[in-house]
């Protein structure tokens, strides 16, 4: 059978230039990057050498960037790590309510520890006001948490206004850049982000390696103790495969994310304007212009996501309702909610989620088939009944 | 880590071994830091004639023992004064931030081995006095926290 | 030139078998085990199969082991994740002068956080004493932490009676255990064990990729929050490929630990032989029974160990001099000095550590080289001076 895959915000397809470069680093290149000998050099010099590569990517210089075990450590070390490192200074911090749940669950845990956590809601697109930003903001406030792009609805909050707040007011300012990275230009130097997350497997790279920015003198504690690696600043024998997949990944993402993100773009324009002229009672999630390149996301009424996606899946077409992320969970996504949805309808939700592999002839199949289930779905759900009778 | 230039005078260390004539000898470093090194000096009408080393210690210490060695060989007193841990570093096409001390200890042995020289010999060294070789010239890499 | 890698307490090279086990997924497989579609279903199993297959090594339960990034991650795990949970009940943890760093900087942070640690010393083979162990068991103490088997000098300690003494204490029990898998049998079932830490690039598996054992019931917080992922308790996107290697590598390296120890031994109390006969000024570190079966750990006096692994490393022969995974520090030692070497003794130590990838022939090589360079920097040094005078 046909297979689609159109959950790239979830996870990507590693491309086969990051492999081939992870390659020999799982056979001849084993060699522990701290010591001191030959094997252990070429390790250290590939390490240094990716590092260059993200910090190249972002803007940014190679001692600002620190390898973790993806986008969630690299959002509970920034989090955790400012707040432990300037609770002598207050307690306050503020963030949204459509983060992910890396920062989320973090700011929750934290709150149990004695810390005090705002969390700003969003409008009906998914936006932040920055008014009520900068209102929130008081003498104990230590850090602000706001994501770059929502991996939901794709919404792109406004960076570098957040970020001019929370350098006028003297607060730290981290963002959540893992869904950002790759289709949104960061420039770290010009901007006033002092921490930054990102994440392989959403570009591209290997699943379980991640980078989080420190802009220098950033008073932060480490996270994971231990060894000396990462200048003292992350323990653990590196993962030096990884590391190398993430430096390929992040070089081919941000080669020319401008020309990218035009064809992404076209797909995925396409795809919400067929979804709307084929299939009614819909309504497009996220933000109309400030949205990732590749995010569609669609309530259905009258119909539950998950026997939508496992519909979706017996005609091989992979997307996801919520955060698949955390889908563990079947409550309805926090994010939509937060932009104002009823529960009904949140629940109907489908983000199809566009990435480097998809095709244009992929997206016919995909519309064809959701606008056949959607059909089949509301035939038989009961909520449809009611509206079709009152028609 | 090292450049070629440390490799190279790590495992062809110049001038190894002892003068048992010595007209100044100089040892700096302990053992608990895992560094000691001395130095022989041979002094003829002011000049350095010949000069030996002996060092306990990593292989940038050692480096720069042998680099200090030829830095001075045939020398007048005046210019081994002037010879500093930062020329040695040089001279070794640079040492890793966290060996620099091992240059410093070869700069301060041969300035023991001067005094030691000028102690014996009665001839005044004006420059090296008050000099006396710190005992932990360690400067190790910074930990952030 | 001849290449000899005797480092294998650092790390591994990965076996070949376990990296054609994780191959798939870094390909085809990628899907994120959260999602319900196929492509994700296939690695949800991948992910509980690897899973299964730790628990089977360890005589433990499938959902007692989570996966994490590796030792030092599972390590801050367990020491800070019982101690924020356990923190009304008490503030004081036991440890051991001798850890892993990943132990003894958590505890020096927690000692910041304020918590009280105390760290028990060691005997000259690197025994802790059980008495004392006891002794320092107070109302407040909520954790020992002790390592099943040193990394620097292979001391295994009596970890049936530790567990005996902090289970009818009410204590939980935690041990590193990142350097006995694969060379102690562990039968976690059968133990008074809570918590247990392994990683994978020590037995032929990838580097960054590790596993906490938490026995059932245990209070311990969860150290990275966000996603769903690990039964809500180590969140962050799974890295497939490196599971389901842990889970490959682990089988492999338990499959018949008798027969492996006996053949690594053979190896070991060779090359302990040779060195002892050819050289002379030379001091075995470590227990003279209770030890790994592949670590060798000889103080060369009169030299420094870095002059050491230089020139042995000319010949390509990598070895170690104090803990290879810090060596970023020129400190001798923390263990070293631990078991009473003197400053001097304990900076001219070199560790060789046997893999299965070593051969007899290997070591002749090694004992040859080693006896050479030995001299030679002997010869340089003034401290060797003034011995020979004395003779
Ligand atoms: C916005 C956002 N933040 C954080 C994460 C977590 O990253 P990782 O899966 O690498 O832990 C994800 C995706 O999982 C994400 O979409
Ligand atoms: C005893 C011990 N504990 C913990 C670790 C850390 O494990 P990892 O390198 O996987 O973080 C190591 C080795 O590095 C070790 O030898
Ligand atoms: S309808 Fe089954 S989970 Fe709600
Ligand atoms: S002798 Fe101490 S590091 Fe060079």
């Amino acid at each position: 059978m046909k297979q689609v895959y159109m959950d790239n915000a979830a996870t990507t397809k590693m491309k086969k230039e990051v492999l081939d470069e992870m390659m020999p680093y799982f056979t001849e290149q084993y060699g522990n990057p701290s010591s001191i000998y030959r094997v252990g050099r070429e390790s250290k010099k590939a390490v240094e050498e990716a590092r260059e590569k993200v910090a190249k990517a972002l803007g940014a210089k190679a001692k600002e960037i620190y390898f973790t075990s993806g986008g969630t450590e690299s959002d509970n070390w920034a989090v955790k790590g400012v707040a432990y490192a300037n609770k002598d200074k207050g307690n306050h911090i503020i963030t949204t309510v459509i983060e992910h749940h890396a920062v989320l669950h973090t700011c929750k845990y934290l709150e149990k520890q004695g810390f005090e956590v705002t969390y700003l809601g969003v409008d009906e697109h998914g936006l932040i006001d920055l008014t009520e930003l900068e209102k929130a903001i008081k003498d104990e406030t230590i850090l602000i948490s706001i994501m770059y792009a929502n991996n939901e609805i794709g919404t792109v909050q406004p960076i570098a206004e957040i970020g001019k707040i929370a350098k006028a007011k003297g607060v730290y300012f981290h963002t959540d850049a893992v869904q950002a990275v790759g289709s949104v230009e960061i420039d770290l130097e010009n901007s006033d982000i002092d921490m930054l997350s990102l994440s392989g497997h959403k570009i591209y790279g290997p699943k379980g390696i991640g980078a989080l920015y420190i802009k220098q003198g950033t008073k932060i504690h480490p996270f994971i103790h231990g060894g000396s690696q990462e200048k003292n600043r992350r323990a653990g024998t590196e993962n030096i495969a990884y590391m190398v997949g993430l430096g390929k990944a992040i070089e081919m993402a941000t080669a020319d994310i401008d020309g990218h993100n035009k064809e992404i773009m076209a797909l995925r324009d396409g795809l919400i304007q067929r979804i709307n002229d084929k299939i009614d009672y819909v309504k497009l999630n996220g933000h109309p212009e400030k949205r990732l390149p590749g995010n569609v996301n669609f309530s259905f009424e009258f119909i539950e996501g998950e026997a939508l996606l496992l519909s979706l899946d017996m005609v091989g077409i992979a997307g996801s309702s919520g955060s698949a992320c955390t889908s563990g969970s079947l409550d309805p996504s926090h994010v939509l909610l937060a932009i104002g949805l009823p529960h009904e309808i949140a629940h109907g939700s489908l983000r199809l989620s566009i990435g480097d592999f998809n095709s244009e002839e992929e997206l016919d199949y995909v519309v064809d088939n959701l606008a056949e289930i959607v059909q089949r779905l509301r035939n038989m759900s009961p909520l449809y009944e009611k509206v079709k009778g009152e028609k | 880590m090292y450049t070629e230039k440390v490799m190279d005078h790590f495992t062809n260390p110049r001038n190894v071994g002892e003068i048992p004539d010595a007209d100044g000898i100089g040892e700096v470093g302990n053992a608990k830091c895992g560094d000691i090194m001395k130095m022989y000096l041979k002094i003829e009408d002011g000049v350095v004639v010949d000069v030996k080393f002996k060092t306990f210690g990593c292989g940038s210490a050692i480096a720069s023992s042998s680099m200090a060695t030829e830095m001075i060989k045939g020398k007048t007193i005046k210019e081994v004064l002037a010879l500093t841990n930062k020329a040695v570093a040089e001279a070794l096409d640079g040492l890793p931030p966290v060996k620099m001390h091992c240059s410093v200890l070869a700069e301060q042995a041969v300035k023991s081995a001067l005094l030691d020289y000028s102690k014996r010999s009665g001839v005044a060294i004006p420059e090296l006095e008050g000099f006396e070789p710190d005992e932990d010239v360690h400067d190790h890499e910074e930990h952030e926290e």
